[in-house]
């Protein structure tokens, strides 16, 4: 069995430690991928992010995509956890971490599921600040990025 | 049913939800839409450009045409920008 | 200047611990990837891992796949540890991990250090235990791999 | 000029590193090998199968056609497996 961490939260987080339980039996993995996705500052203008989501459906849709991706790559775990609620620059977003035996696959789940959480996940993040404001449009590289999948 | 809305659309409808009981003849997502629309200033302008706004039945993404008998749940909002 | 961090060492290493200097002026850091390579077990038949090195080249070698990195994708930061000697199941053997403004270069950049290091750092396996034992072969997968960057 | 040998071409060597001062017509990376091959069996066995062993002048990787003239410092080793 597969082990699946799945979290939205208000409260910051911390990479290293959540990723250390995908490792807790590692006898067969090979291969631990992490992303995390921080605020940015951008150029110092922006005070803070905020972000909206659907409660309920977030948890549901971040379901839906971990199921696809252990569909489609042989994997011993996946770690979802996506903030809500205000956020400030040099903090962390969303952490995605994938493990198994091999290199290829924890990449690829792990870029999938980023890339499927930016366009399906119903989470949507407005801008606070100097020249900075209003909500963030969504990407067309975004929607390009997903799409790749098929 | 319960509708509801987010981020700029819920910004312009002017709340985050709401219970609807739209006509027996409003059959999908996108006649609901229209019938939205009718209803004031405020959801003309949230869905002024139907395109961009999403839809989810349910908890689930759905497309224009899909129909919302049964549905307990429909919530608008505009392209996800998370991650 | 970008933050480069290059080590090769036989001690093991704390994968969280290692990656947070690059954040530490994470002003401009939106996306952080990191790689870790992990000792399997092999279903309980291996005792250990022996890694040979070249010193010296090992340290210059990796030195180049940074500097083709940094060329290619524009990053904040790159970190690079890999082990020597004798490693243990479960221990870390090599960590990759990149910072840049967006997730797409981090990914790519952490992809092509892994493949590069694989078939070009002068670094070899032997297996110790029940029924693995000699030299780890190398695969046409990592050749293959490594020769998708052109 | 110092040879080295790594993995498995060090344990057919039988040793890792050692001097050596080939003849002045041994110009290339390939003359290299033919000539320690004649040194003795295990050179033989070592490069035996030619094609998998890889070379490293001076530190950075060198195909068999590269010129030995100027270089310090030569290692042979198998098809890397770190990582």
């Amino acid at each position: 069995m597969p082990l699946t961490i799945l979290r939205v939260q208000k409260e910051p987080f911390d990479s290293a430690a959540e990723t250390a339980p995908l490792l807790a039996d590692c006898g067969d993995i090979g291969a631990l991928v992490s992303f995390t996705g921080l605020c940015r500052d951008e150029g110092g203008t922006l005070a803070a992010l905020e972000i909206e989501h659907y409660p309920g459906m977030a948890e549901e849709e971040i379901g839906r995509v971990i199921a696809e991706a252990y569909a489609r790559w042989p994997l011993e775990a996946i770690l979802v956890i996506h903030r809500c609620g205000l956020i400030h620059p040099g903090e962390p977003i969303v952490l995605v971490a994938t493990a198994g035996r091999h290199r290829s696959e924890a990449f690829a789940a792990a870029e999938f599921l980023m890339d499927y959480l930016k366009t399906r996940a119903p989470f949507w993040k407005k801008q606070h600040g100097d020249a900075a404001g209003g909500w963030v449009a969504a990407k067309a590289e975004d929607d390009a990025a997903a799409s790749k999948w098929g | 049913m319960k509708a509801l809305y987010f981020a700029w659309v819920r910004e312009r409808v002017g709340l985050g939800e709401e219970e609807i009981a739209p006509p027996r003849e409003v059959k999908s997502v996108a006649d609901l839409v229209i019938w939205l629309k009718s209803r004031g200033d405020n959801y003309a302008a949230a869905f002024a450009n139907e395109k961009t706004v999403r839809v989810a039945l349910d908890r689930s993404h759905a497309k224009p045409g899909a129909l919302i008998a049964g549905a307990n749940e429909i919530a608008f909002f505009p392209p996800m920008t998370g991650g």
